[in-house]
């Protein structure tokens, strides 16, 4: 990527973006529901819901409304959130890294699960197990993050409870955080008791997430693979000797990656997507949780700066896969 | 008839498009099946254990609730709105994703960059999310479900059917009907469109499974349908509740939602292989 | 009227132009730099070059089938140079073309039948379904394939049998023209006499233009009236065929035709440095 | 009589895929040290299944089902896994068909060039350096440090050829398998292709099995030629010999199908009917359903 693309890729992320915020924006001015009837007690006069009104900017016509949000959105300013009345940057920004830390978590599971599988699977081309894994691998696609994080809450949280089937850590171990990366910075520090206990935590919400992703990472790469596998490169080196891991690894996986990688940056943003739900099932106080609970409770400015924080996330994801690719790719340059 | 036979022939299909048979017969009939009423409530009998389990109720073979429903014909029924959802949300999403796919893809220019431009856009939306709340725009029935399905998923159609049709106009074929004289809606509709099908026929089906799975969570997050109705998704959130108190409320929806989806996931990649006219040499 | 079919004068073909946004955009690459080519009625003209010498573009830029960035095309004393698709259309009949991969450019999804009828309909060459076929029995009985191939799908045939399908699809549209590439280097030696023994028969029958488009001097030789020599996207030297072949101008040419291997003993051949060229590359 | 650096006795071959169709039919033939022998053929011939037989990479489609492939006297059919590999790469090598794909993109020439030195050789990385050098200097490749440290993808075709034929003579092997190794090249990159070929193996006095379709190809570099049909030996015998007095009718068929630029009144005469119909009677293959 030159860096004429990288600043029309930049131009579009911001494009998309406006697009996202004005589509939000628009939305929810035609959510049925008064935010402000939910947070004003049942003895305030139409004066007090009125100021409240005025308070929110909730008086003014929409354009201006949405012109005003959208200044102080560049700002960095996305207003005051109605059901918690704390800063929504404040908010997202202790939500964030909890919601950062399983989906990092559940990339780093999915890709090596996925990859050990796809290279055993490669080098058991032409065996009976072969069929057999893609049969697996078939079913566990079929399955959504959703159904995986029910079964797991029965299988590991009531039928064998070896999991908490709840929560990020473990109230009563009173730890104090300085950043809200409590797995990393418990890493660091060496907290070793709380990090323990965090990644028990985490095992489930990431499992439900990790498992779709390595399901396809091992459908993509094994095609990729089998592909590069058949090439005349592959055989010639065979004929000269390389064992078959080396074959794989170093002939086949290297021109196999490029695909699987743009494939896995998509896939990420739909993981990074499912973390709503499955913060949601596993009480997992993350970002996406918050977000439900905002929807729920028609907070309108906190619903608006989670989603303009999810689609930057997305659109950051999708630049980086770009020019990871674009780096790993030698004939890149002779083709731009 | 001729394009019968390849489809029996494969094994995904037949297993899973007899199930989904099955399971549409079984919404049908649900009255004339399920053993008692679904929502009838009886106190006296709640939280009991399946057949096969002591303490259980006879008549009640999977259970009750903790309002003493029956869960078996809460699950018989749940399959109602299930494929209801699916049926109608995929073929709506399909029937605008596809128009929009196969515009952006054939005739490019102005339509290919705003439809392009929408569906970044879209994909910028988590999607559970944006389901969430567009049901809170809404507002709750199975209306509202359908419609933030198809508003969410007619880009997966889209996306695909751009794709693939961008894929088959570089086919010498297009250009051998281009060279015939056949006009550009020709070529579309007669030449590339039947080539666009198996691919579309398959995400068809997969998207039906995604549909059942987002009314799930909707009902799951007590966004759906009035708890009146029995839905997979509202079953599994209730006893997501009282879990410690009986599994076998959370678990029977849940093994009829996981069956359900794995159907038409198995259907749609059993189709795809079924319906390649071409073995690749 | 004039005896001149196509008249092409200083064509240039750039691919991959962009515009963007910011910085210039891409130049793009130019594979055809001004080439002059002039094909009578009746007449076949050979363009041959090695692979990146712009033949195949040359071909598809006199069809209109590539955009043209410099230069003018005339058809039949009419320039169609700036024609728009749908003013194009018309003359789409009376210029045809076989394709180098027969698989490819047969719809996967038709019939024989579907694919040899309908264009006839389309441009009104037959007056009904039952004279569309008559006639389509006529030709496949020219090219020699039996009747039952209409109800073939494409896979179903050889490769020679689906490049006979081609030439068929081509003939029938009764044209002026027709533009042949490549399509026979990926047939063996004894169906490649067959396919270019009916094309010649053809041709010469129906008074037919030919381009015919090819990498081996012999095949243009056999077939050919006139030969256009191309490299880099330039002519490097044009006429009959006597000429070019009995004593060629250039030295590309010359080094072309040495490197031919005829299938008689030539000892000294393989050592005998080639005709000198100023820029060998 | 000394003995044949390869005999082929009696091979014959069934596509697994295809219903057990034969693809071998009884094949025999020699190749002497220092020879060049072609394998010629329409597709469908056998030709391809041949080199690959001799190179152990039959695909799994394809079944054995009778004969012996002596190399020096060893039959490689029943030779253990662990001694063929050790042959293969070492004494028999391959040039392949696409020069496109037969280079690893994501790795540079030195790497690959390399392999098989210091794989089979045990040779050290500065050590297998010296000899890649001297190896692209025998194929003719000027600035060698600079072609080594390149990616396939920056280097023309005809060039990237030049690489495997340096590859494939590299060891010193006593055969080397080229499997329409000018196919997908221009006319003018194939006999440069050819020369450089011959000249290699006339140099490291190598035997050459040359599969091509093309007869013209086997008329310029071949010594002996066997041509196939179907999986079956036609005709086989010195190329002077073939192309001048064929014994078979095939064979002259075949010659006469072919065009060529200096006799525009002659070639493009189609195989007739009753050619095919007298190979597959003298073969034993039932008549094709249309």
């Amino acid at each position: 990527m030159t860096a004429s693309d990288l600043l029309n890729r930049l131009f579009m992320a911001v494009l998309t973006l406006m697009g996202v915020a004005v589509i939000v924006f628009c939305l929810l001015r035609i959510v049925p529901g008064d935010p402000i009837a939910m947070m004003i007690s049942p003895s305030a006069t139409p004066a007090d819901i009125a100021a409240l009104r005025a308070h929110y900017g909730l008086d003014l016509g929409l354009p201006q409304q949405f012109g005003i949000w959208f200044m102080d959105v560049l700002k960095g300013n996305f207003g005051t959130s109605i059901s918690q009345r704390r800063d929504v940057m404040e908010l997202i920004g202790e939500r964030l890294p909890a919601t950062l830390e399983l989906a990092f978590a559940a990339l780093v599971f999915g890709v090596l699960a996925g990859g050990v599988i796809a290279t055993l699977g490669t080098l058991a081309r032409r065996t009976t197990l072969d069929p057999a894994l893609d049969f697996i691998n078939g079913l566990f696609l079929a399955v959504p993050d959703f159904v995986w994080a029910l079964a797991l809450v029965l299988l590991l949280g009531v039928f064998w409870p070896v999991f908490p089937l709840s929560g990020r850590i473990d109230p009563t171990l009173s730890t104090y955080f300085h950043t809200d990366f409590y797995l990393i910075e418990s890493l660091v520090t060496f907290k070793f008791a709380a990090f323990g206990d965090l990644i028990a935590h985490m095992v489930m919400p990431m499992l439900a997430l990790g498992l779709p992703l390595a399901a396809i990472v091992v459908r993509t790469l094994k095609e990729a693979l089998a592909e590069a596998m058949v090439q005349d490169y592959v055989l010639l080196a065979r004929l000269k000797g390389m064992s078959p891991l080396r074959l794989v690894l170093q002939e086949a996986l290297r021109n196999a990656v490029g695909p699987t990688l743009t494939l896995t940056g998509v896939q990420f943003t739909f993981m990074i997507g499912g973390t709503v739900i499955v913060e949601r099932i596993f009480s997992y106080p993350g970002l996406g949780n918050m977000a439900i609970d905002a929807v729920i409770n028609r907070d309108l400015p906190l619903i608006q700066g989670i989603v303009l924080t999810f689609g930057a996330i997305f659109i950051l994801v999708n630049i980086l896969v770009d020019l990871i690719a674009g780096w790993l790719n030698p004939r890149g340059a002779a083709h731009g | 008839m001729k394009t019968i036979k390849p489809l029996l022939r494969e094994p995904r299909v037949v297993i899973a498009g007899g199930f989904l048979l099955l399971l549409l017969l079984i919404a049908i009939f649900a009255p004339y099946i399920a053993p008692k009423d679904p929502l009838e409530q009886d106190l006296m009998l709640g939280n009991m254990p399946p057949v096969t389990s002591p303490g259980a109720e006879p008549g009640y073979y999977l259970g009750t609730d903790d309002l003493g429903r029956d869960v078996l014909s809460r699950v018989l029924y749940g399959s109602r709105i299930a494929l209801t959802v699916a049926f109608v949300a995929a073929s709506l999403s399909a029937v605008i994703g596809t128009l929009m796919g196969l515009a952006a893809g054939w005739y490019g220019g102005w339509a290919d960059r705003i439809i392009s431009r929408l569906v970044d856009i879209w994909m910028a939306f988590p999607p559970v999310l944006l389901s969430v709340l567009l049901v809170a725009v809404l507002g709750s029935g199975l209306h509202s479900v359908i419609a933030a399905i198809v508003i969410i998923d007619w880009t997966r159609f889209c996306r695909v059917v751009r794709a693939e049709t961008m894929a088959q106009a570089r086919l010498d074929y297009v250009m051998a009907a281009e060279t015939i004289g056949f006009s550009r809606s020709h070529i579309l509709w007669r030449e590339i469109l039947p080539n666009v099908a198996p691919v579309l026929i398959a995400v068809v089906s997969l998207e039906m499974g995604i549909a059942v799975i987002v009314e799930a969570i909707l009902s799951f997050v007590g966004l759906s349908l009035s708890s009146d109705i029995p839905t997979w998704g509202g079953m599994i959130a209730q006893g997501r509740q009282m879990i410690h108190q009986g599994w076998w409320v959370f678990v029977f929806p849940l093994i009829a939602l996981f069956a359900t989806v794995l159907a038409f996931n198995q259907l749609g990649n059993g189709l795809r292989k079924a319906l390649d006219p071409v073995m690749r040499r | 009227m004039s005896d001149l079919l196509f008249e092409a004068r200083g064509v240039e073909v750039t691919y991959g132009q962009s515009k963007g946004l910011f910085g210039h955009g891409r130049p793009g690459v130019r594979v055809l730099h001004g080439v002059d080519l002039a094909i009578r009625r009746g007449e076949t003209v050979g363009i041959v070059g090695e692979s990146g010498s712009g033949k195949t573009t040359l071909g598809r830029a006199l069809l209109k089938l590539v955009p043209v960035s410099g230069g003018a095309i005339r058809f039949d004393g009419q320039d169609i140079t700036n024609l728009s698709a749908d003013a194009m259309r018309p003359l789409r009949r009376r210029m045809q073309m076989i394709f180098q991969d027969p698989m490819a450019s047969l719809n996967p999804r038709h019939s024989i039948r579907q694919i040899l009828t309908e264009p006839l309909i389309l441009h009104g060459l037959a007056t009904d379904r039952r004279d569309a076929e008559r006639q389509v029995r006529a030709i496949l009985d020219r090219v020699s394939l039996p009747p039952v191939t209409l109800d073939r799908a494409p896979h179903e045939l050889s490769g020679g049998q689906r490049q006979r399908i081609g030439i068929a699809r081509a003939v029938l549209m009764k044209p002026d023209f027709v533009l042949a590439d490549e399509v026979v280097s990926g047939l063996d030696v004894s169906t490649q006499a067959q396919v270019l023994n009916i094309l010649k028969a053809l041709s010469q029958e129906m008074g037919l233009a030919m381009a015919f488009i090819s990498h081996d001097l012999s095949v243009i030789r056999a077939v050919c009236d006139r030969v256009t020599v191309m490299r880099f996207g330039e002519v490097v030297e044009e006429g009959p065929c006597e000429t070019v072949f009995d004593a060629p101008q250039s030295h590309y040419t010359r080094l072309l035709l040495d490197a031919i291997p005829l299938p008689e003993i030539d000892d000294g051949w393989l050592t005998r440095p080639a005709p000198s060229l100023e820029n060998a590359a | 009589m000394t003995q044949s650096l390869v005999a082929i006795e009696g091979l014959s071959a069934i596509s697994t895929r295809d219903g057990g169709a034969p693809v071998l039919r009884d094949v025999s033939l020699t190749l002497e040290k220092g020879e060049v022998r072609g394998l010629v053929g329409e597709s469908g011939a056998g030709k391809s299944t041949i080199a690959k037989a001799l190179l152990g990479i039959l695909p799994s489609t394809v079944k054995v089902t009778g004969g012996f492939i002596r190399f020096e006297g060893r039959d490689l059919l029943a030779m253990p896994r662990r001694e063929l590999s050790d042959l293969m790469g070492r004494e028999i090598t391959l040039i392949p068909q696409d020069p496109q794909t037969a280079l690893n993109p994501a790795r540079r020439i030195e790497a690959q060039l390399t392999d098989g030195l210091r794989l089979k050789l045990g040779m050290g990385k500065a050590a297998a350096h010296e000899r890649a050098l001297q190896l692209l200097d025998e194929v003719q490749i000027r600035n060698p440090e600079r072609v080594l440290a390149a990616y396939p993808h920056e280097l023309s075709g005809g060039m990237r050829q030049r690489i495997l034929i340096a590859s494939a003579f590299a060891l010193n092997p006593k055969l080397v398998v080229a499997d329409e190794p000018t196919t997908a090249l221009d006319v003018t990159v194939q006999k440069e292709i050819l020369r450089l070929i011959r000249r290699m193996q006339e140099a490291h006095g190598t035997a050459v099995i040359f599969v091509t379709h093309d007869l013209g190809v086997v008329a310029k570099i071949c010594d002996r030629v066997t041509l196939l049909y179907a999986g079956k030996v036609i005709e086989d015998g010195a190329t002077a010999g073939m192309l001048t007095a064929p014994k078979h009718i095939y064979t002259s068929a075949l010659i006469a199908a072919g065009p060529r630029y200096d006799r525009p009144n002659a070639g493009l005469e189609p195989v007739p009917e009753a050619v095919f119909r007298q190979l597959r009677a003298e073969i034993g293959i039932a008549e094709r359903r249309v």
